[in-house]
This record gives structure tokens, sequence and C-alpha cells, in this order.
């Protein structure tokens, strides 16, 4: 813990940021002044548009040139020297970049140089600013491979990008940020591509290092959670102004502005609001559930060779059994490529199941046709993740919403303008958006159509896969509403698909828990969460960040480093029969069978 | 990747031109097809080849007949035999003797079963050829053939030595070996031909003044198909002999370092003619409409500015027949209402036009010319659309032409260069080249020109032939030369001559 | 890579299969009896000596079975003769085939260089006057047909100013036709590299390159272009393609000995032995130079070359 | 955020200036239809006319652009040149087109085995190239204006092809179509009113650009003599014809040639300001 009166590193004082566009100027950063103390983590919080990224890369004048106007001062202490960076130099800039200040990002997927090996890149930051021979800066690459906890070290230093995991980069880049050990590490956002988990790993690993190497970091995210678990102190930014800062105890506990207020309200937070199951189901046992599915398995196939022969295949489902029954709302949780996704599809008939049965109130429509499928579409409705992808950009919002109605015939010519104006209303739009197109309205505002268009023609189960993970906190909070509400009133059941266990708990009566293709554990939702019994369920829900400061302990668990093995599997693998048993009497909790060996049994670290 | 293009630099400088200064240099619009004179009619290919070799016998400026290898020729009495005696010490190309035997080599190549000749029906019939002793051979022939002594003093009828046999594969593409005045150092396709003086040639007979070996090392052939790069290339004088755009004739005209020649005797005609196998041509009437709606005088002048001459027979100028005053009696005037006239009787309006075709083939104007034409057409009530092609599948289209029986209606603009009347038996004797037009009568009149050997009786027959075709409306002539007669010459170049058929003749050339 | 290599040849080899096919059936396309076209000139050959003739050729057998004796020939490298002067259709084409490779690939490299370095600078002042200024020049570029740009040049270069031959095959003559094929392929190559530098300057490793200190010359050719090279690179492939294509005309007018003007004139003679050897030989060095930037790319991606 | 970082050239003020240029150039290309149209009323003489004045006379006010070698006046011509130009550009685009798109819809969005046939066989036809594609059908079809554009069109379907099968993939990854798949539409209609309306707009930029390289590569075979044929007032073909009069008359050679530039130039800028407007992903180039 850093204590006030450690020195200060970096002092920002007036930062703004402004970009030209054409005649008017658009002004991202307002006046922001804080200072950065050595050897604490400072985290910029905001949600998306309120200017954290941009006013890190002013710092390194990243900006591009010609369009950002960046005015204020900021001063750097390096070796006891004062350094303003806003007026210097491109030239001696450089000489900060990466050897003061360095700078981790985002997508560990389009961070570093595709073309260039890891060791290539991590080399090139060492000798640009340590007076080391070759063989010299290759052991410290290697060194600090080993350090951001990089199994193989020294093999990896000849491989590239591709061929490492989303964590592994995100590994990689913080080893060649640190190679330099500088007074800052900048942070941008550097967990929310990656999973849970491997995001529980990260900030450990950004933790430990700065411990290490007493570097003060400046971690930039829009997740309380994060904040809670890894900063000291915080920032907090909404469109470019200032709105608040403190320690992290303080912030949270006592805000002082309404919008942190609402910030902090909006954040699920796991283990504190379970939902009531719906009294009509566990004593409804004799009730038709909706879905009926038995042994599912969705497989595709690997195509190698010169012949394009399958010699292995990815099990992204392998032998799910589960029910839906009416009215309930049943979550699928799991890390990406634990075939949640998948799963949701093949119950549709949108991905082809390869083995095992889906039985749709009672009907067999287990390898229907797209044609076949159709008019039970009706019944069975779907909302995505992505809301800017999903809505046809080039059709009024209007239309989209029209079209179940024209598809299923479900009322007159005359009566469908007024029907979807209702539609919009009862989403919280107003009936006059109709004839705007999708890319005028908000991510909330979209996600609101695509529910609007999945309850126009009343169906009895909604599947929705990650619908509220592209969106902002706040947002994320009133759409989560609209769901609850809108169930209710219509009875509809919901599969909610998700990796987000917080939300999660929120509003799900039942959760299932996918690894690897597969539910191994299945129950009440409360039971599940409260009383995890599956070893990767546990793991899991260790990993979740809590956004209260008093009970994080994210740091301070032993956490081990394994990945998630890869789904793919050889065509002659035998795949063994995959059994759950319900160890409760009252309602259900089944686990599965093979808990033991799927723990994850790699290296596991006790870092104090 | 740095080495194969330094690899192909290296070629390209290897194939670089070798300009010395004792080459002749001669540019022309294409590459010939072969140096096998059985294998290619085309002018390109004869211009080069007739440097190569020779034929028995050669004409003068005027044309007449004279000797040539051949110092002497008899003709039997009955007509049916022919027998040439050979100058003594004539040397081919690689230093063996010029004999007997390689005239028989060269008819027997001429005749051969499997690939005979492009030209063989012109030796006529031909029964036996046999060598008397080295120096005298004999030809002996089933009927009297008049077109006979003609054709072997032409470059079709040139003489190949035997001792090709031995690279019979290569022959006519990388060997040529002959008794001509220049011999072959390569033939790179489609870039150029380097001839080499032949240090051994003695003129027998060839129209040039220089009795021995030519004055110039080398000549060299080159190709340029683009006029405008030809003309660039006489006027930079990267070449000093080549063909300019007919169009930019008068750039070279006004050059202060150029000249203009022109080819005489070329004998090349250019006429008009018809598919007669189907309407509207196989009536008279259409034909002579056509004749008479166009007017070549006016067309000749737009087109060509004075460098080509209005024909009016159906022989070319200096071959047996060709009578100006004659043929433009019994010829067509311009006559737009005559034409407009004959177009009714058969139907045809401005509102109801006659649709038909005509095609010609590429370079020397003819495109436009036929648009001029084509404009003449409209104003009686014909329409034609123009079609331009090479002069092979001229040759292919218009016999096919000949053969459709409905459709469109065709006519073409047609040249054809030859050294005797024997022409329109070739052309007009059924079947005829292209299977065209013929007639009882008209086959009997033809047959005369070939066994009449009297010369003042043959004359008549062929004017009786030629006024026949005219007044059918069969062959209808316009001009005179036809094709790439013109040659821009770089003033530094002197003793540049032509043999009759547009055959140049550089053994006199001196390049300073 | 070695599977992808192999992929890479096998489809290769298709496509090349297709073409002999193809060219095979295409004088059966051809209005009219190809051996008439071959002797029209030959006055009086007759009927039986063109029924000779079409039986040596094949033409009276079905149509798999002249497909047979194509590839039978084609394979011990005969292409058969041209029906002008029956030369050696293999041979004529070999003959003229290094020419037009040497103009290609000078023209290509020209045009790399100038499109590339135009592209680039045009791509790192995106919106500026340098930019817009090359960019315009592009768009004049691709918008002039190469003959006529051919002829001013000429006009101007040889005629004028006298400062190249006019024609001819040596490296004096190989300037003006590569300049002016290159001019129109450097438009080309230049906005694709333009836009793909774009994009490259939008990813996210320039600017970890960026934060890392290093100097402008290392982020923008080590990084950037590094990483730019290999989709250009696969689109430069097709250029080649292009400017094979481009030569025909260019060919034609500076009077270069290529396989281009031989296959202009092959069209004019309606020499079909000619065409389809030209035609193969043609899509034969295209899906080489394509199958040879795949392996370039290959080698460039590591993505591909670390399979 | 991140946006307004990777595309700092994108900019209202450029959004709205587009538009107007967009304008500009449809008014020119309204223009040019409208001249095309009119060619024939508004020509100052026939363009057929031989003798409409001297022959090879300089521009002047009675002969704008001169006139050729017939006499026939060149601003005739040009105008009646318009329509062809206009002509041969639709139609051999409309061919490629027609044929490309619907091929690349149905095996970008068919998969299976109609993509791997029909694409492997745009492969095939691709690598010949375009010219040679054009050179073989017009040496079996024989040299004519149609078979020009037709031989055009043809070779540049796997063009269009492959940039449609490219778009529909592109589009058949979104979500929205899984979303309406889902909705419950068929096939059909996920095809032609969804995925359809997004292909268009990439199509009709590549349809302009397209344009210009069937205008360019049809004058092209029209200079080799296997296009447009005499009296044809076909630029290409004007070209080919007056060649020879460069030194003796060197407008008969300029003022096609320089037609066909600004024509050509005219479809390649209407392309790229179409794309920047009806291509989102491509903003911020030019």
């Amino acid at each position: 813990m850093a204590e006030t009166q450690s020195p200060v590193v970096l002092s920002v004082a007036d930062l703004s940021v402004s970009f030209k566009q054409g005649a008017s100027v658009k002004t991202v950063v307002k006046a922001m002044s804080f200072d950065v103390l050595a050897g604490e983590t400072l985290a910029v919080v905001g949600e998306s548009g309120s200017g954290k990224s941009v006013m890190s890369r002013a710092l390194l004048g990243l900006l591009p040139a010609g369009s950002a106007d960046v005015s204020g001062q900021a001063m750097l202490s390096k070796q006891g020297e004062q350094v303003e960076l806003l007026s210097l130099s491109d030239q001696s800039l450089r000489k900060v970049r990466g050897n003061h200040i360095a700078m981790i990002f985002q997508e560990p997927m389009t961070a570093l140089t595709p073309v260039l090996s890891i060791g290539e890149q991590l080399m090139e930051g060492i000798l640009t600013h340590q007076p080391l021979s070759r063989s010299e800066a290759f052991e410290l690459a290697v060194s600090m491979l080993q350090e951001a906890r990089i199994p193989e070290a020294r093999k990896r230093m000849a491989q590239y990008p591709h061929q490492l995991s989303g964590g592994m980069r995100q590994r990689v880049m913080i080893a060649m940020a640190l190679a330099c050990r500088p007074r800052i590490l900048i942070a941008d956002e550097p967990t929310t591509a990656l999973d849970v988990t491997v995001q529980a790993q990260i900030l450990k690993l950004i933790n430990t290092l700065k411990t290490q190497y007493n570097t003060a970091v400046m971690l930039i995210t829009h997740d309380m959670g994060v904040v809670a678990e890894a900063a000291d102190r915080v920032l907090v930014m909404r469109r470019g102004d200032f709105v608040e800062a403190g320690s992290v105890q303080q912030v949270f506990s006592k805000p002082k502005q309404a919008y942190t207020q609402t910030l902090l309200a909006s954040v699920p937070k796991l283990g504190s609001s379970a939902k009531q199951p719906i009294a009509t189901i566990a004593e409804n046992d004799a009730a038709v559930p909706l879905f009926d599915v038995a042994d599912l398995c969705v497989q595709f196939d690997v195509r190698e060779g010169l012949f394009n022969r399958v010699r292995s295949r990815v099990h992204a489902v392998e032998q799910v059994s589960l029910k839906l029954f009416p009215g309930e709302t049943l979550a699928l949780v799991g890390e990406s490529g634990s075939g949640k996704s998948t799963l949701g599809r093949a119950l549709l008939n949108l991905v082809p199941s390869s083995a095992g049965a889906i039985r749709f109130r009672g009907r067999d429509i287990t390898g229907w046709s797209a044609s076949m499928m159709r008019p039970l579409r009706k019944q069975i409705q779907m909302i995505f993740q992505d809301p800017f992808a999903s809505l046809n950009p080039r059709k009024t919002v209007g239309a989209l919403v029209e079209e179940p109605l024209k598809l299923f015939d479900i009322c007159s010519d005359s009566e469908r303008k007024q029907r979807v104006g209702e539609l919009f209303e009862r989403v919280g739009l107003s009936a006059d958006d109709m004839t705007r197109y999708p890319h005028q309205f908000s991510g909330g505002q979209r996600q609101r159509i695509c529910i609007a268009r999945a309850i126009a023609c009343e169906p009895r189960v909604i599947v929705a896969d990650e619908c509220l993970s592209a969106l902002d906190v706040t947002v994320q909070a009133q759409v989560i509403e609209l769901l609850q509400s809108l169930q209710q009133e219509l009875g509809i059941s919901l599969l909610f698909i998700s990796h987000d266990l917080a939300v999660v708990e929120q509003i799900s009566d039942r959760v299932a828990v996918m690894y690897m293709g597969r539910i191994v554990e299945m129950g009440d939702t409360a039971r599940v969460i409260n009383r995890p019994q599956h070893s990767y369920t546990q793991r899991l829900l260790e990993a979740v960040p809590v956004a209260d400061p008093t009970k994080a302990s994210l740091l301070n668990r032993p956490l081990n480093n394994s990945e998630i093995p890869s789904p793919v599997r050889s065509i002659f693998e035998e795949i063994p029969r995959h059994n759950m048993t319900n160890i409760t009497s009252i309602g259900e909790h089944y686990v599965a069978d093979d808990s033991a060996a799927v723990a994850p049994s790699d290296v596991t670290e006790d870092v104090a | 990747m740095t080495k194969s293009l330094s690899l192909l630099i290296a070629i390209g400088l290897l194939t670089g031109p070798a300009m010395a200064s004792n080459d002749i240099i001669w540019a022309r619009y294409g590459d010939i097809d072969s140096l096998d004179p059985h294998r290619t009619t085309s002018t390109l290919s004869m211009q080069v080849w007739n440097q190569i070799y020779e034929p028995l016998l050669a004409r003068d400026a005027e044309g007449n007949i004279g000797p040539n290898l051949a110092k002497d020729y008899r003709v039997s009495d009955d007509g049916t035999q022919v027998t040439f005696v050979l100058h003594e010490g004539i040397e081919c190309h690689d230093g063996s003797e010029f004999t007997a035997e390689d005239v028989i080599y060269t008819y027997q190549r001429a005749f051969s079963e499997t690939n005979p000749s492009n030209t063989q029906s012109a030796w006529g019939p031909i029964e036996s050829v046999n060598a008397v002793d080295a120096q005298t051979v004999s030809f002996s022939f089933s009927e009297p053939f008049g077109a006979f002594i003609p054709f072997m003093a032409d470059p079709f009828a040139s003489m190949i030595c035997k001792s090709n046999e031995q690279s019979l594969a290569s022959f006519g593409s990388t060997t040529a070996i002959g008794t001509g005045a220049w011999q072959l150092v390569q033939w790179i396709k489609g870039d150029r031909i380097e001839l080499a003086r032949n240090e051994a040639y003695v003129n027998h007979g060839r129209m040039a003044g220089n009795a021995g070996p030519a004055k110039m090392d080398k000549l060299i052939i080159k190709v340029m198909p683009e006029a405008q790069a030809r003309l660039a290339a006489l006027q930079t004088g990267e070449v000093h002999i080549a063909e300019p755009p007919l169009e930019s004739v008068s750039v070279v005209e006004n050059h202060p370092h150029l000249n203009l020649l022109s080819a005489p005797n070329t004998g090349q005609n250019v006429f008009i003619e018809f598919a007669v196998s189907r309407p509207p041509f196989n009536d008279v009437r259409a034909r002579q409409a056509v004749a008479y709606a166009i007017d070549p005088d006016m067309a000749l002048d737009i087109v060509f500015e004075g460098l080509v001459e209005r024909e009016h027979c159906t022989v070319a100028r200096g071959v047996m027949g060709n009578d100006q005053d004659y043929c433009k009696r019994i010829g067509y005037q311009y006559d737009p209402a005559k034409a407009k006239q004959l177009l009714a009787e058969l139907g045809y309006d401005k509102r109801n036009p006659m649709d038909v075709k005509i095609m010609t083939w590429t370079d020397g104007s003819r495109d436009k010319l036929l648009q001029v034409f084509q404009s003449q057409l409209k104003q009686v009530g014909i329409e034609v659309s123009i079609e331009i092609m090479d002069i092979g599948s001229l040759n292919a289209r218009v016999k096919q032409e000949n053969h459709i029986t409905e459709g469109k209606g065709s006519m073409d603009l047609m040249g054809w260069s030859w050294y005797d009347p024997d022409i329109l038996y070739q052309l007009w004797h059924s079947p005829g080249a292209y299977d065209g037009y013929n007639s009882p009568e008209l086959d009997a009149l033809l047959k005369q020109t070939r066994l009449e050997t009297n010369p003042e009786k043959r004359l008549e027959i062929v004017q009786q032939v030629q006024a026949y075709l005219i007044e059918q409306a069969v062959h209808v002539p316009i001009y005179t030369p036809g094709w790439v007669w013109l040659y821009g010459v770089n003033d530094s170049v002197s003793g540049l001559k032509f043999e009759p058929f547009n055959q140049p003749i550089f053994t006199d050339v001196v390049v300073n | 890579m070695t599977t992808y290599l192999l992929q890479r040849l096998m489809s290769a080899a298709l496509t090349v299969w297709i073409t002999t096919l193809a060219i095979c059936f295409l004088i059966h396309l051809v209005p009219g009896d190809p051996v008439q076209i071959m002797y029209a000139q030959s006055a009086t050959t007759s009927p039986e000596q063109l029924e000779q003739i079409r039986h040596s050729l094949g033409l009276d057998r079905s149509i798999i079975h002249q497909y047979i004796i194509y590839m039978g020939k084609l394979l011990q490298g005969d292409m058969g003769v041209t029906i002008r002067g029956q030369q050696s259709v293999a041979e004529l084409l070999l003959l003229r085939l290094p020419n037009t490779l040497l103009l290609t690939l000078s023209a290509l490299t020209l045009a790399i260089v100038f499109g590339g370095v135009s592209g680039f600078i045009a791509a790192y002042k995106q919106g500026q006057w340098p930019d817009k200024v090359l960019m315009t020049g592009t768009v004049v570029g691709i918008s002039v047909p190469p003959f006529w740009l051919g002829l001013i040049v000429l006009s101007l270069f040889s005629v004028e100013l006298g400062w190249f031959p006019v024609a001819g095959q040596g490296l004096g003559s190989l300037v003006l036709p590569a300049v002016t094929l290159a001019a129109c392929q450097a438009a080309v190559i230049g906005r694709i590299v333009r836009s793909t530098m774009i994009d490259v300057f939008a990813q996210d490793y320039l600017l970890t390159a960026r934060a890392k200190g290093l100097s402008k010359p290392k982020v923008l050719l080590r990084h950037a272009l590094r990483s730019g090279l290999i989709p250009i690179v696969s689109v430069l492939g097709m250029q080649f393609a292009y400017m094979m294509g481009g030569a025909i005309v260019i060919e034609y007018v500076f009077s270069w000995n290529g396989v281009g003007r031989l296959a202009i004139q092959a069209i004019f003679q309606r020499d079909y032995p000619l065409i389809q050897g030209f035609v193969l030989c043609f899509s034969m060095i295209v899906v080489l130079v394509s199958v040879a930037m795949d392996l370039l790319y290959a080698f460039l991606d590591p993505r591909i070359r670390q399979e | 955020m991140e946006q307004v970082i990777k595309t700092p050239s994108l900019s209202a003020g450029r959004l709205t200036w587009r538009p107007s240029r967009l304008a500009v150039l449809l008014g020119i290309v309204a223009a040019l239809v409208i001249v095309a149209l009119l060619a024939p009323l508004i020509s100052p003489y026939d363009f057929e006319v031989m003798a409409s004045g001297p022959r090879l006379s300089p521009p002047s006010w009675a002969h704008w652009f001169g006139t050729d070698e017939f006499g026939r006046d060149i601003f005739s011509r040009i105008l009646m040149g318009t329509r062809l130009t206009l002509m041969v550009g639709l139609v051999s685009v409309g061919v490629s087109l027609g044929f490309g798109m619907l091929i690349g819809l149905i095996a970008g969005y068919c998969g299976g085995w109609p993509e791997k046939l029909l694409m492997r066989g745009m492969d095939v036809l691709f690598s010949f190239t375009e010219i040679v594609i054009a050179l073989s059908l017009v040496a079996v079809l024989g040299p004519s204006l149609e078979n020009a554009m037709l031989a055009i069109g043809i070779a540049a379907i796997p063009f269009y092809a492959r940039v449609c099968y490219g778009a529909v993939l592109v589009e058949k990854k979104q979500v929205y179509v899984e979303s309406t798949i889902a909705l419950g539409a068929s096939h059909f209609r996920v095809l032609f009113v969804h995925i359809l309306p997004n292909v268009v707009p990439v199509m009709l930029v590549v349809a302009t650009i397209g344009l210009s390289n069937a205008i360019l590569a049809t004058s092209g075979l029209s200079y080799l003599g296997l296009g447009a044929q005499p009296p044809s007032p076909e630029w290409g073909a004007m070209l080919a014809s007056s060649k020879n009069y460069f030194q003796r008359a060197p407008w008969l050679l300029m003022i096609p040639g320089g037609c066909i530039v600004l024509i050509v130039l005219l479809f390649n800028v209407l392309g790229e300001q179409l794309r920047s407007v009806l291509d989102p992903r491509r903003k911020g180039e030019s």
C-alpha cells in the first residue's frame, strides 16, 4: 500500500486534449490535474467516451500530431530531475517512452507486431534504451519473460505473436513494458479483452512486478471490480471531465459525486443480489420443459493436410443435457471457448448438432432444416452480444422491428405500424424513432431495439447471448431491468448466456457452468454461486473481481497460471462418458463426476 | 530474382542490333512467315527470300523475261516440253554447285505428296521433270501451259539447293540455302532477319547493274509493326529504308534527309468481288449497282492523295491485256442515278436499303477507302458494314462466304499480284481460288488463255475474258498498286532498285 | 508451410490443366473450318488434301481423342506449328518470352519502386498535401490509356528529342516501353500501397512500437512496412498478371519483340496453334508468378511460415 | 474514443463537403448522358458525312476539334463517340456485374460445393488475365465492338465475383444475418433483403471504377484493331485510324485520347467519391 507521503513521479496539471474536426474543435480531455505517486496503482475509471485513453496517450505524445491539440503540463521526475513531457521534442520524448514511462494496451491480439518474433520485439526496446550487447539484451529479455511467468521463456523468444494465447501475449506486453524498469506503467484496459481467470492472473502479475520494481501503475479501466481489487487510488472521469479522486476505500465507501454513486450502484456485485427462484418450477416437476436437451454434442471438423482430411474435431459442445422450463431464466456461464454460445445456437438449430437430442415442447427437433425450423422461430428468439452488428445497418429500425411481424403474419398490415410503435415504447424508446437507422442510436438503445425485435412475435423463449457485455455498466443495469420486467410481464423463458457471474447471479433462477464444452455444474443459482462444488466453478468464482475494496482479495490469493486446454481432439480419441450427479435433495445441484480430472493441475504459485 | 533479371538484361543486350556502318537496315511492318518459298505467299516473305534464292529466269524493268540461272530455254513445238540450260559454276551458299538436280529437288518439294507447295497449281500440269545432264533440265506437261515460262521468272519459282536436304527440319526457319546475292545469317523471329553478302555471287540476269556480290556487308530486315515507330525510326536515321505510313507520306517527302521511292510495275491489282452464292449479289444488277454507285476516283483522291492510280483492268499493269483505254470503255462510270435505278428494279430503295457487308485486309489505308465507299453506297441506298481482317483470314472468309447460301450479302476488296493474265484463270475458272463466280462460257474462255501460246491470239482471248468479267461485274477493278510499294529512304542510301512485282534489289545499294 | 506449398502447387496444376482443356477446345468455338483457314491461300488444295490435313491434325476424331493427342504432344513440349509458315510454336514463344519478361520485370521493378515510395509517403502524410498531390497523380495515371501514352512518349523522346531509339531490343530501347508500362502500374501499386499502409498505420502494434521509444525509421520500416509488405505482396502477383497484359499493347507500340506482339499478329492471322500456345504460355506464367508470390507471402508471414 | 485516434481525417467538415463534390461529379455524368442521348441533335455536323469541312483542318470556330482525314467534323464524332463509350462501359460492366454478382452471391452465401466449384472456376478464369480472355474471345468471335464489349465484360466477371463473394462473406459473418435467421427469415429473404442491400454499395463503387476499366480496355482493343471497326466513332477506334497522322495532324490523336483520359478519370474519381460515401469501412481514404 502506498502512503500519501510517497514521492510524486508524475504530476499532471491542466491537461486538455482537443481534436480538430474541420472548423469545429472537440475537447476530449478537459483540464485534468492529478499526481501519480511512486509505487502506487492509480486507477483511472470511466465509461466509454470519458477520455481516459486519450489522456494516457497524450502524456506520451502518441496522439496524431496533425489533428490533436494537447495543452497543460506533465512533470515527470526521473533521477531527481524534472522533465516536462508535453513540451518535449519527439526525439527527447522517445527517450522517455518505454524507458521511464511504459505502456500496455487493451487488445493483446493486435498490440504486438505480427511479423516480428517475440524476442525481436522485446530486444529492440531494451537495445534502444540500454547500453547492452545483443546477447545481454537477449538474456535480459528471457529473464523478463520468466518474471512475467511465461513458461519455456527461451523457446518463446523465437515464436511469433500468433502462436501465443491472449493471456500470454499480455504477459509478453508486460515483460516488454517493464524491461527498462520504468517509473510508471500505463496499463490501458489491460484485462478487458481477457477471460476472468486470465484477468486475475494478469492483475496479479502487474501487482507483483509493480512491487518488485517499485513502479507506479496508472491502470485505466471501466471495471469497478478491477479497481476495487487492484488500485490504491482512484480517479473518476466522465466525458473528459474530472469527477472525483481519492483512495479506493474512500471512493467506494463514500462517493462524493452523484455520477460515482450511480456508477457504483450499477455494478452487479457477486454474492449480494441473488434472485429468488420462481416457486413454480421446483414444485412443478411435471411441467413439460420448453427445451429438453439430452447428451447434445456439437463438433466442428478441423481439416488439415494436403487433401483436407478431417484429422481432428473441435468438441465445442460435449454431452450436454439440460432442461429449460417455462418462465424461468437459465444462465449458461463459462469463459471464451467453453461452448456456451455454440450450445445456444445449437438449440435453435443454427449450428448442426452431431449427437444427442433436442426436444422443444416435447417435439424432437434435432437436425431440423432451416425451412422446418422457420415456423418454430416465432416461439424461440435470440438476442446477441453486439447490438451494433446485429442490426442491419441499411434498414430503418422500424422495418427491422416490423420484420418478425411480417414473417409470421402476426397482425394485419394496418395494425403493424401501430404494433411496432407499441413495441418501441415498451422497450423505452419513442415510436418516432422508427424511421431512423441503427447507427443513429447509442449502444443501449440498440440493444433495446434488438429486444423489441425479439419480443415482437411474443416468443416463449429468448436466447440472450452475452447481450449485456458490450454495454457500459450504467446502461447494463437498465437493460437488465428491462429484461426482468419483460419476463415477468410476458412469461418468457430466458436462456441467458454470459461470462459475467455477477450479472448471472442477479438475473437467473438456475445456472449451468460450462467448461470445455461440458456442463460441469448446474443448479439453483444461489447454491452454485455460494457453494460451488466443481473445481472449475470454484476457480472461476475466485477469479471474479469484487467491486468492494473491503472484500477485495484477488491479489492476495495464490493463483495458478494454467491456461484453458484446447477442446480440439483427434478423431481417434475416445471421449469418456460424461456423468453428472445431483448432490442435493432439495431442488437441484448437479456436479460433474470428473471434478478432480478437470481441476487445473498446473503450476500453482504462491505469492504473499 | 536479381540474378535472373541480370541474365535477362544480358540476353537483351546480346540480341540488340549490331549496327555497323556497312549494314543496310530495312524496316517493315511485319515478319516473314517462312523462308521456304513453298510455305507462304505473303509479299513480306517473298521480298526476303527473293534475296536468298533465284528463279531460273528473270525479268527486266519492263517485265520482259530473260535468262537468269538458266542461260537459255526451249519450248517444244507442241508446247508440252520445256527445257532449261543452266549456267555453269553457280554456287549455292554452302559451296555446292547448282545443277539440274537442284531444279528437280525444287520441283519435287513443290509437288510433295504430303506437303505440297502453296502455289503448286501455278506450276501447271507437269508430268515429269528430267535431268538431261548436269546443266540441262527438262519439264514435261500433259498439255500446253502458256503461263509456265512467266512463272519460272517469278520468286514463287525460286530454286532451292538440294543441300537443304541435310537440314530439312530447320529449312525455312534457321537454314535457307539458295544461290542469291544474300545468304541467311540469322532470323530472330518477330524481330529481324540478318542477311550477309554472298561473296561468290555472280549476277546472270537480275535487274541490278552490279555483276558481282553486293556492295554492302549486311542486309538487316527489321520488324516494326507500328507505322508511327517506323516513321520515327526513319526520321532519326535508325533505319535506312522503311515503308512510311500512307497517311504521313508527306512527312517523308518534306523531310530534308528522306526520299520517297515507289516500286514500279508491282503487278498489284485491287478490286471488288462478290459472293454470288446468294442474294443480292447473285443478281448481276446488284453487282452493277455497286459498281455504278462508287466513285473510285474521288475515293482514291481522298484516301491516297495521289499515291495510287485508278485501275480499270482486271490484270495488272505491265501484264498482257492491261489496256486502260479499252478497260475504261467497257467499265463503269460513277452514276448514282443508274445505281438507284438498278436497285429499284431489285426492290431496294432508301427506306428499304440493301444491307450487305464488305471485307478487306489490314493496313494500306484500305479501311479508309471502304469508309468512303460506304458513305457513297449509302447515298444510293446500300448499307454496308466494314470488316477488316488479316489477309489469310480474308482469303478463308471469302471462300466461306461463297459457300453460304443465306444471310447478308457479302463483297470484298481483294488484292492479287501476278505476272500473267493466268491470274484470271486461277481466280475465275471453276472452282476458282475462292469457289466464287463461274460459268461454262467463262470457263471455256479461260481454258483458251492457257492453251493458246500465240501471244496475239492469247491477248485477244484475255480481252474477251476481261470484257466478260467486267460486264458481269464479277471483278470490279479499283486501283493499283495496292500494298507496301512505297519506300521512305534515307538520302544516304543510293542504288535501291525494284524488279517488277515490288521486289527490291539490294546488290547495288550503298549507304554512305 | 510444406502443406501450404503443396496445396498451392496442386491448385496451380489444376488451373493449368483446366487451361489446357479450354485451349484445346478453343479451336472448336471458331466459326468456320480451321483447316480451311489454314490452307486458304493455297488456292487449289483439293478436298482430299484438306481431309488428309484434318486427319493428320486429329480434327476428325472425337473431342476427347483430340485432347489426348494434344496433351500427348504438349507433354513432349510440342505445341504444334503455325499456320502461316509452319514454324514451331514452342520455339517462337520461347524465343520471345525472355523479351516480354525483361520488359515486364523491368517495368514491375520501376512500378514497385515509384509506386511503393509514393504510396508509402501518401499514407504517411494521409490527408496532407503530399498525399493529395500523389493521389491525384495516381488517379490520372490509372486513367491514361497506355497505348496513347506510348505514342506520345515515342514521338516526344525518340523523334523530337532523340534521346532513345524508336525500336529494337537493346537496353536503350527498353527504357521507353518499360517506363510507359510502369507509369500506369506505378499508379495502381501506389494506391494499393497507400491503402494497405493506412490500415497498418492504424494498428495498435505501431502504438506499442512507438511507446517503446523506437525511432521513427524503426517504427516505419521495421514494424509498419514489414507488416504492410505481406498484403502488398499478395496483390503484386495479380499486378504482375495485369502488367503482362499491359505489355501486349506496349510491345505493339514500341516494336518490342515479345510474345504479346506475336499474339496480336497471330490473332490477325487467325493462327490458332499460335494463339493456343500463347494463351497456355501466358496463363502458365501468371500461375507460376502467383505461386511464387504466394511462397514469398508465406515466407514473409510468420503465421504461414511457422506452420 | 479509440476511433477518434484511428481515423483522424474523418471529420464532420469533410463529410458535409463530400456529397457536394459527389453531386458535381454526378452532375457531370448526367450531362454526359444527356449529351450522348442528344448527340445527333446537338452535333454541329453529321458525324458520318465526309467533307463537312476541308480535310485535316486544325481546330477552328467552324470545327471546334478540327476535321479528320475525310473532312469529317471531329467534334460531332466525339459527341457520337460519347454515346458509344458510355454504352461500352455500361454493357461490359453490366455483363460482368450481373454474372459476377450472381456467382459471388451464390458462392458466398451457399458455401459448400457451389462455393468451391464457382470460386475455383473464377480462379482459373482469373489466371487467364483479362486481356488474354479478351484476346482469345476476339480471336474466336472476330473483331467488332460488340464482341470487344462482351469479351471485356466476360473477362472481368471473376473480379466482380470475387469482390461480391468477399463482401457476402463479410456480411454473412455479421451478427445481423444470424439474428435475421434466428428471427425466422428464409435464406432467400436473408440473401436478397438483408445481405444484398449491404453488398450493393460495395458493388456500385466497384462497378463505377470498373466502368473506367472497361472503357480503357475496350479502347485498347479498338486501338489494336480488335474492337470497334471503322467508321465507328468509338474513341479508341478514332485513335487507331488516325494515329498515322500524328505528325501531320496531332489533334486527331490528342483529342480522342484526351477524351478517353477525361471520361476514365471522371468515373475513377466518381468511384472514389462513392466509396467514401457508401463504404463506411473505407472512410478516411480518398
